[in-house]
């Protein structure tokens, strides 16, 4: 299969040279992300996220399973990410790249860990059923910055997301249709978001959301994971340029704004989904009873 | 009743091609990438290899996907000129974004099929892969009892259906794909036929001024409608 | 000069008639040609008759290049083998990739010897001419013209940046444009109608407004990359956004959009 | 000078031919008068089934079905899904209804039950390839064609109108309450492959269902369990019969990739081999129902078959569901 085509010395020059300058390729800021664009599908659970040319799709499913033995009062909740080939034909599909599991394994620090899942509420019978919610996280586009995009997507798909209402009578759990009842947001507790910092020059130039050319190039890279409270809820930084603690709280501070903005930005999109769904139903329902 | 479709190209700058398509609840994207280097044991002397990759919206893929592809790859394949890229690959990934209902049964398979044959269609024609014609895919139920014929009908009206028929035609209306199921007579399938051909194909030359919304909802139509768009957009420098 | 949108499996209506009898009608890119007189689309387009030239052909835009003998390309080198250099010549999709890969022997270069020729790096860019493109063999490249045998302009590209355009700006940057601009001129001639419609673009303002004032040097390949270099990032830069932002531009908005990153730079 | 001689023409015997160029070695065969077929059959002719069933002693039902030189066994193997959790202690009994089940179960009368068969998983299909069975076999996990060719006879089983197999005939009922079904596991093995598995496969399924014996399974209140009455066997209660007539069809004009050329005839050739598939890109299936009523049409891979080709291609699938049914009915 091919591979990724390294960025060639002209290019690799220029780049670097810029950064001396101050000078991103896009014309961007070294502390800005792209434009972040996020909506979400007719289905509830469906999230799609463009951070700049970078696309991502995020879906959030729920079945009744039985919890894991030794947590019985838990429910389910799995997150995967892989990479196909339709972000870029260097993904093989049924491959597991180095790139795919540190991704993975992200991810699943960011949210899972972090507990921004309330795992309790998802339980129905103790040590008989849960919920098990999954989210299935697609690739559409790589140009750089999918850890960032992905957790966007992923956690926007939770927030947006609405399992069907279930009632427990003796021995029988009833799943009710979307139509019967209302159907339940997930218990989330916090919402974290991943900054993905990327260094260059020895660590004197850092910056934020890089593109996959940017990417390709740097010396070591660093994500963040806080939520809008600025709770910390992982750091990674897997070898690479080493990076002074002072430099690692700059970039903290930076990270905590990013992330606020983006949490506003997110709670926006939600609310003006929401919003469109009351009107739809609303039209729905007054056409009903003029056909009456 | 047509339902309302919708389609879209161009919109994942690195693939070569792409193309989404919105049929009801069905909602599919597609990306083509190649000519491109093809595995070994792929390669072909005098042909490019055609590959059909089908990623499902939710979990992972199983034999419903491996299904979709060998028939995505029956209908795509005899499309493409493969003789003008020997040695290549041509690939094509189409991504179930969501799907007419939730459960994994029969009907929601069958739905997905011609949105997904019209997206990589939209996809190869993005990408200009040559083809020898364009291709238009849709669905068509034969109602039970009323033996009334319904163009591109929704899960309710599928449940209510004698048999269900997946059809594909090129612009001239030549019949390229089929995949029905249930319990019909040939004179029904005939008229099937008829009412998908309809859709499908092209009003030849002529241009006739019939541009009402209703046509371009057919979906042979709004296939020539996206990409007539594209050409305008990529020759807008010369206004 | 009639322009008309052509589907694959469409079939050109109308055929130029060959003017002198030794001319034989020309079948350009997207067209198959089906003896005795069938041309037949396979691709999208605007079909675009030259009645002069005895031609037909496709316009269209894309995004994979497909070598095509003699067409500029800037391509990077992968490796070295003992006579040969192998490249990559990456699309305007790229850092995409499966690009193709291409052959520059050792001694494609003007008056090279065993001695003398250029040492060329991996990830070096160079800017070469195809020189053999034939569906069942891997393309060549050589480094310089074909009639004068000197370099004007191919060779390695040092310093400077790379952009990705469409293969349509690509060509329009390479002066197709003015083809296109010179036959729908004729074509008003031939109808009477000079005076009517406006002034018609050439698809390349951006490089004309940005050179009257901006000093680079530039080289266009038509697999859809454009090298620039200047004494000033910025400048480079500048070029480099102006001319990926006039994709869909008009010729007058192409002069505004420069006017405007000159007034910020 | 004299021109040269023209080079002695170079002969192959028809072995190299075949393999050199597949395409012109079958569509020389198709042009000669009257039309042959490489392995000396009519274009329109499909090779004569044998069938045989029981012939697996530990199987419920079982099948061995031959056309040519492909052959397929069947087995069917039912095992007890009780809808009850754990052994009867009190917290292993939680069931999960979704609230329109009841409703939806009542439909499923209507439409065959395939939601019921469907949502409960009762009927398990495989289809494997045996070591050795074709030249083209790879050993390791199930090849793409493997998978695809299930996934098509899964969906002939549980065909959206009428299945195969009723729902009920699979219940385990005590006091109008279902307490557990019978899950059938339909495997299907190829020994010998030589194009064409899935009538052949198709067919062997059908044959092992109809040989299939299940013991009488009641539930019994006191141990509260499915027991079963080895003595009493009791047959499926199957819906309608249908079965499968699979087609390729070719051009005696067809260029590699190019149009069609004037007099060129189209060709359907009915049941192909492994070496007919192989170059004949455009597939039919037509699956026939009892009564002669169509239960599925596939086709795909080519432009050449229009209307009046797969109303032949009825027609002939007709008159093999004859030779089918009577194949079964004998054996069985």
């Amino acid at each position: 299969m091919p591979k990724e085509l390294e960025p060639s010395t002209c290019e690799k020059n220029f780049v670097l040279e810029a950064l001396k300058e101050n000078l991103r390729i896009d014309g961007r800021n070294f502390e800005s992300f792209r434009e972040l664009e996020i909506s979400f599908g007719e289905d509830y659970g469906l999230a799609d996220v463009q951070l700049g040319k970078t696309r991502v799709l995020a879906r959030v499913s729920a079945e009744v399973s039985k919890p894991f033995s030794d947590r019985p009062f838990d429910g389910i909740f799995q997150i995967t990410t892989e990479l196909g080939p339709m972000a870029s034909p260097a993904f093989e599909t049924g491959r597991f790249t180095e790139q795919e599991v540190l991704l993975a394994r992200l991810i699943e620090k960011a949210i899972r860990r972090s507990n921004a899942i309330d795992t309790e509420s998802l339980c129905i019978v103790a040590g008989q059923k849960c919920w098990a919610v999954r989210v299935d996280v697609h690739f559409l586009h790589h140009d750089g910055g999918l850890i960032d995009a992905s957790c966007i997507a992923a956690v926007a798909a939770l927030q947006h997301y609405r399992r069907p209402d279930v009632s427990v009578d003796g021995e029988k759990v009833i799943i009710h249709t979307l139509t019967e009842r209302v159907p339940v947001p997930l218990s989330i507790l916090h919402i974290p978001i991943c900054v993905t910092y990327s260094f260059y020059h020895g660590g004197e130039v850092s910056l934020v959301d890089a593109t996959l050319q940017e990417e390709q190039l740097r010396d070591g890279d660093m994500t963040i994971t806080l939520n809008k409270f600025g709770e910390v809820c992982q750091i990674a930084k897997a070898g690479g340029l080493p990076i002074g603690a002072l430099a690692l709280l700059q970039c903290a501070r930076i990270a905590l704004v990013k992330v606020q903005e983006i949490t506003a930005f997110l709670q926006k999109r939600l609310e003006e989904d929401s919003a469109a769904r009351t009107r739809r139903d609303n039209l729905l329902e007054s056409t009903a009873q003029n056909a009456r | 009743m047509v339902s309302s479709n919708a389609a879209s190209i161009g919109f994942l700058p690195r693939a070569d091609g792409s193309g989404s398509f919105v049929s009801g609840r069905t909602s599919i994207i597609a990306s083509v990438t190649g000519p491109m280097e093809v595995r070994i044991r792929d390669e072909h002397p005098q042909k490019a290899h055609v590959e059909v990759i089908v990623r499902p919206a939710i979990g992972v893929t199983s034999t419903r996907e491996k299904y979709l592809e060998a028939r995505l790859l029956s209908a795509l394949k005899p499309l493409i000129l493969r003789s003008n890229h020997p040695r290549t690959l041509i690939q094509i990934v189409v991504q179930v974004v969501q799907t007419a209902g939730t459960d994994e049964n029969a009907s929601t398979t069958l739905l997905l099929l011609a949105p997904a044959m019209n997206a990589a269609v939209l996809a190869l024609l993005d990408a200009a892969v040559p083809l020898k014609s364009v291709l238009a895919a849709t669905t068509v139920a034969f109602m039970k009892g009323s033996g009334g014929v319904v163009v591109e009908p929704g899960l309710d009206e599928l449940k209510n259906s004698a048999s269900t028929h997946v059809l594909a035609f090129t612009s001239t209306g030549q019949l390229g794909f089929v995949e029905s199921d249930g319990e019909f007579e040939y004179e029904d399938f005939e008229r099937v036929v008829e009412a998908g051909r309809g859709v499908c194909s092209v009003e030849q030359k002529g241009h006739h001024a019939m541009d009402t919304e209703a046509k371009y909802h057919a979906v042979g139509e709004l296939i020539r409608k996206i990409m007539s768009q594209k050409v305008e957009m990529d020759m807008r420098w010369r206004a | 000069m009639t322009t008309m949108l052509l589907f694959p499996g469409d079939v050109v209506p109308e055929l130029p008639t060959p003017q002198k009898t030794n001319t034989a009608l020309k079948v350009g890119p997207g067209l198959t040609y089906t003896p005795p007189d069938k041309v037949v689309a396979h691709r999208v387009g605007e079909l675009h008759v030259d009645d002069r030239k005895c031609a037909v052909w496709m316009e269209g835009n894309g995004k994979r290049y497909i070598p095509s003998l003699n067409d500029a390309v800037i391509a990077t080198v992968l490796r070295s083998t003992s006579d040969s250099y192998i490249l990559a010549i990456p699309s305007s999709t790229s850092p995409a990739p499966a690009s193709i890969q291409a052959l520059l022997p050792h001694l494609a270069f003007p008056q090279a010897t065993k001695k003398t020729r250029p040492i060329l790096h991996p990830g070096c860019t160079v800017y070469a001419r195809v020189s053999l493109a034939n569906k069942h063999m891997d393309p060549e490249l050589e480094c310089y013209d074909a009639e004068s045998q000197k370099a004007e302009g191919f060779g390695e590209l040092k310093g400077g940046m790379v952009f990705n355009v469409s293969l349509g700006m690509a060509r329009r940057l390479l002066g197709d444009g003015k083809k296109i601009r010179q036959l729908q001129l004729r074509a008003r001639k031939a109808e009477g109608t000079e005076a009517e419609g406006g002034e018609i673009s050439n698809g390349m303002e951006v490089l004309e407004e940005l050179g009257r004032v901006l000093a680079f040097e530039i080289a266009v390949g038509r697999n859809g990359r454009v090298w620039v270099d200047s004494e000033d990032t910025k400048v480079t830069l500048c070029v480099g956004s102006c001319i990926q932002k006039s994709e869909y531009l008009t010729g007058d908005e192409q002069r505004a959009l420069v006017r405007e990153a000159l007034r910020k730079l | 000078m004299e021109s040269p001689a023209p080079a002695p023409a170079l002969s192959f015997p028809p072995q190299t031919f075949q393999k050199l160029s597949p395409s012109s070695y079958l569509l020389r065969h198709l042009q000669a008068t009257p039309p042959t077929r490489p392995s000396g059959r009519s274009p329109s002719a499909f090779r004569e089934p044998t069938v045989h069933t029981n012939s697996l002693s530990h199987a419920h039902g079982s099948a061995v079905v031959r056309t040519g030189d492909t052959a397929v066994v069947c087995g069917v193997r039912a095992e007890i899904l009780s809808l009850k959790y754990g052994d009867g202690k009190s917290q292993g009994r939680v069931t999960v209804l979704r609230s329109n089940e009841d409703e939806e179960l009542m439909n499923d009368e209507e439409d065959g039950g395939e939601g019921e068969l469907r949502s409960r998983n009762l009927i398990v299909t495989n289809l494997e390839l045996g070591t050795g069975c074709s030249r083209d076999y790879h050993p390791g996990p199930p090849s793409d064609f493997a998978q695809t060719t299930t996934s098509r006879l899964h969906r002939l089983i549980l065909s959206s109108t009428s299945s195969l197999i009723s729902p009920s005939s699979l219940r385990i009922i005590h006091d109008d309450e279902i307490k557990a079904y019978w899950v059938l596991y339909i495997d299907v093995l190829c020994i010998s492959l030589d194009g064409n598995v899935l009538d052949t496969a198709w067919a062997s399924i059908i044959a092992a269902l109809r040989s299939t014996r299940l013991p009488r399974a009641f539930w019994d209140a006191d141990s509260e369990s499915v027991l079963c009455d080895p003595e009493m066997k009791l047959g499926l209660q199957l819906g309608p019969l249908c079965f499968t007539a699979s087609f390729g069809v070719v051009s005696t004009g067809a260029e590699e990739d190019g149009e069609e050329q004037d007099g060129s005839k189209v060709v359907i050739l009915s049941d192909p081999d492994e070496f007919e598939e192989g170059v004949c890109e455009e597939a039919v299936m037509i699956c026939i129902r009892e009564g002669g009523t169509i239960a599925r049409i596939e086709k795909g891979g080519g432009l050449l078959c229009g209307m009046e080709g797969l109303g032949e291609c009825v027609r002939m699938a007709r008159s093999r569901y004859e030779t089918w049914e009577k194949a079964v009915r004998d054996a069985v």
